[in-house]
């Protein structure tokens, strides 16, 4: 089999410079889905009947926590990749997935919380899924200060990337574990959220939501990862020609 | 149009929910963008100090 | 007896941000020693790394009788003391203790002879006090007896004759000399040069640029 | 192959000596352990069955930052004097070795902290026929704990302070033993049929065996860069 | 006189600038905080009345553990380095240039873990009204529990593995400590007169302020010799 | 100027069990160096400590200007700069901050005066990097600019040139002449001697019994 594209996708150069050329092809279309997505849900679809207008929270909330579950998943892949062959684009890339998963962990928790006030009466109650969303905030924060904490960017990619892949191993296994805990102490659930029986009306925009969340993110993330390249690349002949234009 | 800001009673949870969704957007946005002029004006320096001496 | 050699070719290492070695070679053979010399920060505790495998080269490679040092590392390791700035010893073990289990994993060991190269660096005395009692010479001793009982052909030392006293010096060039002769390789950074005879002694001056 | 074994060996025995050494240092994660169920019921409150029923949480809870606390050890003496470079450069397998090592911290840690269980639950007012079953559970449970532990350790080698990162790391890691750990100790307690939660832990600490220590050499070795 | 205050204020500085210097070890007791707290749910229930119930034990264990964290590298560090001695040969009292060492200890663990609380108060189920006095007596509690820190962190210093021993020295002292911090946060939660435990933190935190220091640096000095 | 005095009278020292020093005795006066030798084990950093008053004598002492040391502690260390076998700084900190907070609590200090101590001690090349990057030799030379800036009459040095290259030491044979040219006193605990001119040299060899 032929593996050059392999090594010529991964070279640095070469994928600084597509992430350049790709970032607006991204970046816009995100833009107007985005805006065009929550004009449609905050104020063409209709009210839900049992939650009136609180509902219209799902439209900033469902994305937002897709997109924190999305990043990890691209995190701990391009930490695998980087792991396996050596690759620093790989790496760039994981660097990049974090600190945009964490933030965006951090608006479907709060987005959450908003909502459960109303719902639950309460911001915050230990149900699954809003702790396994807790569990991955902490696992980004620990990704994250592991980062931070080694000087060198080559040990801080390597032993990140040991840290991402073993906790993406215990995502699932947390999530399933909370489940589990759950429904065997069995609290009187207040909150067991009913899936309304959502209308294409109210469909629509979440789904304009969700691929524009998803452009947003790759959009973010190869703006960073050109970041993350030269850093790792600074010593490289093609970074000073690439800087000094 | 007042009807659309209260949101049904919901105006407390739902704007709030918004803005912070919006805001964490835009936060990113020009976070994405710094990291990446901090490491280009860093490599920059760096090109220049290579070539001074 | 197998001969051995350990050659560098155009070594580039960076610590950090910060370009150490720029395109360093090296090459030598069984009874050789190679003395790397520089002021200070020139990069010779780098170097040693690199040639151990704990630090690793950004391009240019480490050859142990001509295969790559990270090809088979345990392989390489196995036949490779290492001595660094500090001595890897526990303070609530005694020497005797320390020696027994730092070389035990890598060779079924006696104690008589653990007693033997204790008695040659003249730290029988102090042989089964706890390490955390002895001055910084006595350490520095009890480590080299370790490098010894390692029984490796070649040894990477860095300024193994700090806080030694001048018959400290003088043994470890005697060790050296000894080393040599049994067909090793020593690669040794220094400041000031030990008493070994000129005649196998490679030199490797760094320079920080 | 008799070698290996005999590295491994002194791997244990040497940890083993060094903890018995410093006598009483030995006792520390027992004693940390002791203190904070002692804890617990004095910021509480004296009521058998308040207690009882957070007796699951506080052992749980205690035996997990108990093991943390001894973990942080394991790796970071050994970073410090250069020793686990030596284990690194010593020709042997670096997995096994630091498998060996994680096997002296849980005899070191974990399994203390499973014979002193029974007496932490006593102290929560637990009634004595739950004590098998907490044994068991806490003991299954440390070893995976041990597991994790030593990949976080393994990690934060080179880090400064790293002790509070390293609970950062591994803790999150935890979420799962401590659930079905927990949940073993409550069925325990109720009398309840310990079978599920007590599989899961089982599968969880073959996992590690398998995984752990193959990412805690590769660990170290970034971290000895 | 304005010597010694420069001093004391290079002493803070230095303190501070170290933590933030590694960004996010700021934040590591912090975080240790809210972990220890958001375990506790997991092995306890989900259900809001019993997490309330427990919310002044969980609160009050899990600040005196990780303020022990913290105040473990409170001297550590500076011992295995040389600092301390530095500072016992340096002709400022010892004493003084310890209690700024405490002090800068406050800054970054108590301080933060006090307004800290009721976000960890409020995932026990603990209601808004509550936090003013929860915050408040976290904030009295850790300063006596800082200064205690620091005369068993001096006394530990020359010992290995010391962190499980300062524990062992601390934690009996700060039992007091734990019960009056529990209960002024108990009565927060239930709305009730919390003078009393205040009132009892506050007494702690004078004594330790007069004494503590001093009892710290006859440690240090002993430690180090 | 002053004239400083530092006396030792008969003093015993043990270390644990250890007998170490036994009934010792030395005087230095303004502008004497006294250069401490003995082989490994012999008992310098022991004697060095007792000097500072971190290790007590079990009988004998040790007087400042005629009056014992732990008299008055304070007023004795402010005239103090102690330098052990290892260097008292912060990796996290660069070298101009470690010295800024070290030197900071004893006299107020500026950074002009800072910036100087480091060019004398050849470290302004790394004054603003984190310490714990640089080499085993670089962090020696910060070390010793901290005993500079200390502006302390007494300085006792254990080892202090070790790591340095050949300039190093050089170095610091300049710095302690320039001390005891200003009517200081300097205590060296030393393997290889140190270039000071004869004149105010004062030896006291230990030997390990
Ligand atoms: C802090 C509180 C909350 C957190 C951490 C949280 C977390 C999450 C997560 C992780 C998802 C999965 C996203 C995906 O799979 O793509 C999600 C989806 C969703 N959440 Fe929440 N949530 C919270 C509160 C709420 C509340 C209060 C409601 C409504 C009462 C709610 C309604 C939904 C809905 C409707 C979805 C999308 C449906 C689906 O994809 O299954 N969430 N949330
Ligand atoms: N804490 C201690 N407990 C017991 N014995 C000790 C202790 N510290 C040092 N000793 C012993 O006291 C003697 C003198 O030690 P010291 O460190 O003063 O020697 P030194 O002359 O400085 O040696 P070196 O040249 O190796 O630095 C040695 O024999 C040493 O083993
Ligand atoms: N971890 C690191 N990060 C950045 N720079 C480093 C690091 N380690 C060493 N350096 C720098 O690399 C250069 C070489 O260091 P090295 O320790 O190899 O020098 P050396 O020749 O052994 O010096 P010495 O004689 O002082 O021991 C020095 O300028 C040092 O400051
Ligand atoms: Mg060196
Ligand atoms: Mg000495």
């Amino acid at each position: 089999m032929d593996w050059t594209w392999f090594h010529r996708f991964g070279s640095p150069p070469h994928l600084y410079g597509l992430a350049g050329k790709l970032t607006p092809w991204f970046a816009w279309p995100a833009a107007l889905l985005i805006l065009a997505g929550l004009y449609g849900g905050l104020a063409l679809a209709p009210p839900d009947y049992q939650q009136g207008d609180g509902f219209r929270i799902i439209y900033v909330h469902a994305p937002s926590a897709w997109l924190s579950l999305m990043a990890y998943t691209w995190m701990a892949a391009a930490a695998a990749i980087g792991l396996v062959w050596r690759m620093k684009v790989a790496h760039a890339v994981a660097a990049s997935c974090a600190p945009i998963g964490a933030w965006f962990t951090v608006a479907a928790l709060c987005t959450g919380m908003l909502w459960g006030k109303p719902m639950w009466g309460t911001y915050w109650v230990w149900d699954p899924r809003l702790t396994a969303e807790l569990v991955l905030l902490f696992l980004y924060l620990g990704y994250i200060g592991l980062r931070s904490a080694i000087e060198d960017p080559q040990r801080a990619d390597r032993a990140s990337a040991v840290l991402a892949i073993v906790g993406v191993v215990n995502v699932p296994i947390v999530r399933y574990s909370v489940e589990w805990w759950n429904s065997i102490h069995q609290a009187p659930s207040v909150m067991k959220f009913g899936k309304p029986s959502i209308s294409w009306p109210m469909l629509t925009p979440l789904l304009i939501m969700f691929v524009g969340f998803t452009l947003l993110f790759v959009a973010l993330m190869l703006v960073r990862a050109r970041g993350e390249i030269l850093r790792r690349e600074r010593q490289s002949r093609w970074v000073s020609e690439v800087v000094a234009q | 149009m007042s009807g659309f800001l209260s949101m049904g009673g919901y105006a407390s949870s739902v704007w709030p929910a918004v803005a912070l969704t919006f805001g964490i957007i835009v936060w990113n946005v020009v976070a994405a963008r710094r990291s990446f002029a901090a490491a280009r004006a860093e490599a920059r320096r760096r090109v220049s100090m290579e070539q001074a001496p | 007896m197998l001969a051995h050699r350990l050659t560098g070719d155009s070594l580039h290492v960076f610590r950090g941000e910060r370009h150490v070695l720029r395109g360093l070679s090296f090459a030598v053979t069984t009874g050789e020693y190679l003395e790397v010399t520089g002021g200070n920060g020139a990069g010779k505790t780098s170097l040693l790394r690199t040639i151990v495998g704990l630090v690793h080269a950004e391009s240019g490679k480490v050859e142990w009788n001509g295969r790559s040092i990270h090809a088979e590392a345990s392989a390489f390791h196995a036949q490779l003391s290492y001595l660094g700035h500090e001595s890897p010893l526990k303070g609530d073990l005694t020497p005797t203790e320390n020696l027994r289990f730092a070389v035990g994993i890598r060779r079924s060991i006696g104690s008589r002879e653990i007693a033997e190269a204790l008695a040659e660096v003249a730290a029988s005395g102090f042989a089964d006090r706890p390490v955390r009692t002895l001055s910084a010479g006595q350490r520095r001793r009890v480590a080299l007896a370790g490098v010894l009982l390692a029984a490796a052909p070649l040894w990477v030392l860095d300024e193994p004759a700090t806080h030694l006293d001048a018959a400290g010096q003088a043994l470890v060039g005697r060790l050296v000399e000894r080393q040599l002769a049994a067909g090793g390789i020593v690669v040794a950074a220094v400041h000031a040069p030990l008493p070994v005879a000129e005649a196998g002694t490679r030199r490797l001056g760094l320079s920080s640029k | 192959m008799s070698d290996a074994w005999q590295a491994a060996k002194l791997v244990i025995e040497r940890d083993l000596r060094l903890a018995f050494r410093n006598r009483g240092q030995l006792l520390h994660p027992l004693l940390f352990f002791a203190i904070v169920t002692t804890l617990f019921p004095l910021a509480l409150s004296p009521e058998p069955s308040r207690l009882r029923d957070v007796a699951p949480a506080v052992l749980w809870v205690g035996a997990l930052l108990s093991s943390l606390l001894a973990i942080e050890f394991l790796f970071r003496e050994d970073a410090q004097d250069g020793t686990l470079e030596q284990y690194a450069l010593s020709g042997r397998s670096l997995t096994w070795l630091l498998f060996a090592k994680t096997v002296s911290h849980w005899l070191l840690a974990g399994l203390p902290l499973a014979l002193m269980s029974p007496v932490a639950a006593y102290g929560l007012a637990v009634s004595p026929d739950a004590m098998p079953g907490i044994i068991g559970s806490v003991a299954l449970g440390t070893i995976a704990l041990s597991l994790l532990g030593a990949v976080s350790a393994g990690l934060t080698i080179g880090i400064k302070r790293g002790g509070a990162l390293l609970s950062l790391l591994t803790l999150p890691l935890a979420v799962p033993l401590l659930i079905f750990g927990a949940q073993a100790t409550a069925r325990a307690i109720e009398g309840g049929n310990m079978a599920a939660p007590m599989y899961f832990l089982g599968a969880f600490a073959v996992l590690g065996i398998t995984l752990a220590p193959l990412a805690a050499a590769a660990a170290v070795r970034i971290s000895m860069e």
